[in-house]
């Protein structure tokens, strides 16, 4: 029940709010204090759109602790449309279907309860883009 | 800096050692190596190791293994790298001893992995990646690898069956080595037939977790009259690091980690790929062998698989791998991995392993010991002195 | 070895800073200190931590620190020594730059104490003792410094209000640190109304847990003049051991790994203590300091606060204490603590303290890091370079 | 969940297992694979016979998680007759009443309890010598 980072971390679950740096211009997510380009320590937030493409994708079997009562579930590195990859959870789709070059989107879902009494932990997963 | 050599050896056979306790583990490796190397003390202790504290409730290690080592008030100090932690604790040892603060320095790696169910274990080894980014999303350390090899798969368009190769031969060679703890030959058939642990990694791509220590007594080259032991030279023991999770590097399948650390241990040791003999490498899972054997320098992008099956990675082939089983056959007690690759590459050099194993006219040897998915790599360079 | 110094300081206040996680802390600690350096880059990091495995789910620190400081394949390693943990970093890194392997390196003590409750950071912090013979009794981590406090006013025949002057002197200095946690005096009265941890030991005894990062900058003495920090020497680093569990030891009361500590560090640093002007101890707990006192060859056995009373130990005394507050009165982030007492007696050397708090004349000063009950001790000895 | 250490440990905790130097005659207790006096590894186990006298206790008012509903306790240092000190909790006698120098004989008691479904540690406690 780590109450302080659940807090301190809501932004990037739920906004995908990362940094762009002053001098530079390059965009980080997570956030950092350093700009790994230009070192500079000026920086200030960007919330990403959460569009992008599957770079990879698995389907986890043996999970930790954790997430063991959701397993099997599917977990993949995205390349955002703003050229920065992420790591998150697929959602709304079956494990076969999923495919590098895939387009997906954001949405929030709930990631894992901590325990019976304990929090609810929310935050980004990512689905196919539905096609309208 | 002054020269440094490796003068002792000791090692537990790798198993799931339910009746002994971190303690008697590193200390039934320390004692051995030292006397191997014919000593009685030495002036420090550098303990590798990940998961005490998760795993035992005991942190502190350096301290404890020293007091019950019987060496009372020598300086012990834990090193923490992930599954590196083992060969960062030789690099350690050989500042100590390279600086001239130290003459003889003792390296336990040790691990206890089996202390409670497979999903806690599963859980403390995720810790080696990023806690608020990967690891909070689902994502095991099993994952991460697979994440890699369902992109390698992709880009290079290999069939999965064609990774096979790599715990087949270290399959073949752990059956000749009484510490390992998988002693059987496996087949394509089984390879093939494996249930899955994260898609596409399967149970014979992953090296098994298990409790286990190795050590190695470290002194300066000028001294190594002194002792009793068959002394190895260590060339280098060099540290490259990358980023700590896998999405925030450009070009995930090229471990710079790896490239760091090899051109530094290649600088250093005066050595280029091809005058190495054998290569004691970090075979966690099959894909990190063939993107290791290509950021070494042994072979090029996307081509480990045919540079394995042309060159020959068996005992008698052009680059033996993983000869005394690897981490897939002698298994993975991840903070003693790394001492336990030198431990084989230096008995290698020495000439006293099993003769079906025995590398004919070798010379030069490289471990290399992986971190995370390659946040922290170290390469140490061996060599037989004459 | 050749010769070591410290370069740049750098440290964030210690408090609750829910706000910011471990590498957020860490990084800015370190940058900050670069920055004072002068420098862009360094050639590798140290990183002292004792529990993020354990409260943060976060191991492979070394890694991360250097990735998120911009430091992208620089060698980052953690070093493991409990609450010894930040000068035991500091201590490879003059290994490191003394062995010539490195020229410039980064120090960086970090911990995150309040990311759980009270009860699970006291349950990770007890993992610094033996796990199996005495943490599984119920002993906690206070309850082993009680027991030495309860001893010791047993042989000793103190009234236990006697060691107030302690905490009272810690919290005295505090109020001019701006990054000290506990910035307001405590009374005797308020001491003597304290209450119980463990008995003896009441809250003012107590070192409150708390999050915090500092840094240092170790160079090659012979290079300073290529930085824009202000230098100090470093005499000595020197680390002694002693049991890891309390009730192995023979004489409790006698810290043996202090003793060979101190004695290795004025060794080297060719020095009494009569030559010590003013001495960051290890004030976990009072009797902590009183002991230390002892072995580190200040007072007489049993004399400790006796000679606290007699000879002084505030800013004007013959033997300042804790001038930025100690573990008291600036908090006790475990593996950060060593390194902000070396950043603590390096700016007193180098005058930049409040002047309330700065001693004048200073020219060679000690701090004292304590892991466990004292199974590992790291005595660090600086000197201002005129 | 630790179900290996506590078979591992119980004849320490049940019977005082320590070891005996077969060189040096030096008696250890944990048992230790090493002999600090000698340094030999010839060793046999030696059961120690749970009297003694205490050296030093505290009573525990803030406890680590495990045992936080039974603070407060009190754990003690006890000089074993064979000249050996352990660490241990005390039973059946009130905080108030312990002293040092205090003479104390073992006893098998509940230790804790690994939450709801876990198993129960046994182990050795100390309790007054009760005069006859
Ligand atoms: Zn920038
Ligand atoms: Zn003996």
């Amino acid at each position: 029940m780590d109450i302080p980072r659940y807090w301190r971390l809501k932004d990037q679950r739920y906004r995908l709010q990362g940094k762009k740096c002053l001098d530079c211009g390059n965009l980080s997510f997570p956030p950092r204090l350093v700009c790994p380009k230009c070192k500079s320590r000026n920086y200030e937030k960007y919330f990403f759109i959460g569009k992008g493409t599957v770079y990879s994708h698995t389907t986890i079997y043996q999970a930790p602790d954790r997430f063991d009562h959701i397993a099997p579930y599917s977990v993949g590195l995205i390349d955002l449309e703003e050229g920065v990859r992420i790591t998150a959870q697929f959602t709304d789709v079956p494990a076969e279907e999923l495919k590098i070059g895939m387009k997906v989107e954001m949405v929030i879902r709930q990631i894992y309860e901590d325990g019976p009494k304990g929090p609810i932990l929310y935050g980004y997963k990512f689905r196919p883009v539905i096609s309208v | 800096m002054r020269k440094v050599a490796i003068i002792g050896l000791g090692q537990t056979p790798v198993r799931e050692h339910w009746e002994s306790n971190l303690r008697d583990l590193g200390v039934t490796a320390l004692r051995d190596a030292m006397d191997d190397a014919g000593v009685d003390t030495v002036d420090g202790v550098c303990v590798g190791n990940m998961l005490s504290g998760a795993l035992s409730e005991q942190e502190h290690l350096g301290s404890l293994i020293v007091d019950y080592a019987g060496l009372d008030g020598v300086e012990g100090m834990k090193i923490e790298a992930a599954c590196g932690s083992g060969a960062a604790a030789i690099r350690m040892a050989v500042k100590a001893v390279g600086s001239g603060l130290m003459d003889t320095v003792g390296v336990v790696g040790v691990e206890k992995l089996t202390e409670y169910s497979g999903k806690f274990s599963t859980a403390a080894l995720a810790t080696a990646a990023d806690a608020d980014y990967e690891t909070t999303m689902g994502l095991s350390f099993v994952g991460i690898n697979a994440l890699l090899m369902r992109r390698y798969l992709y880009e290079y368009k290999y069939d999965k069956n064609d990774f096979s190769i790599f715990p087949i031969n270290a399959h073949k060679n752990s059956i000749h080595n009484p510490n390992a703890m998988f002693r059987y030959e496996i087949s394509e058939a089984q390879y093939a037939k494996s249930k899955h642990i994260a898609e596409p990694i399967n149970l014979l791509d992953s090296s098994p977790i298990a409790d286990g220590a190795a050590a190695v007594i470290v002194c300066a080259q000028e001294n190594i009259s002194q002792f009793k032991g068959k002394p190895i030279s260590i060339l280098a023991c060099e540290v490259g690091t990358d980023t700590l999770a896998l999405d925030n590097r450009e070009d995930p399948l090229w471990l710079k980690g790896v490239e760091r650390s090899v051109k530094k241990a290649y600088y250093l040791a005066d050595v280029k790929p091809k005058d190495i003999d054998f290569f004691e490498v970090h075979d966690a899972f099959s894909i990190i062998t063939a993107l290791s054997l290509e950021a070494s320098g042994f072979a090029e992008r996307g081509e480990a698989i045919k540079f394995a099956d042309k060159i020959g990675i068996g005992i008698k082939g052009g680059l033996p791998l993983t000869t005394g089983g690897g981490l897939k056959g002698r298994g993975h007690p991840v903070g003693a991995t790394g001492v336990y690759q030198v431990v084989e590459a230096a008995k290698q050099l020495r000439g006293e392993v099993a003769k079906e194993v025995q590398i004919e006219n070798n010379n030069i040897a490289m471990a290399q010991n992986i971190g995370g998915s390659g946040a922290t790599v170290i390469t140490t360079i061996l060599k037989r002195i004459v």
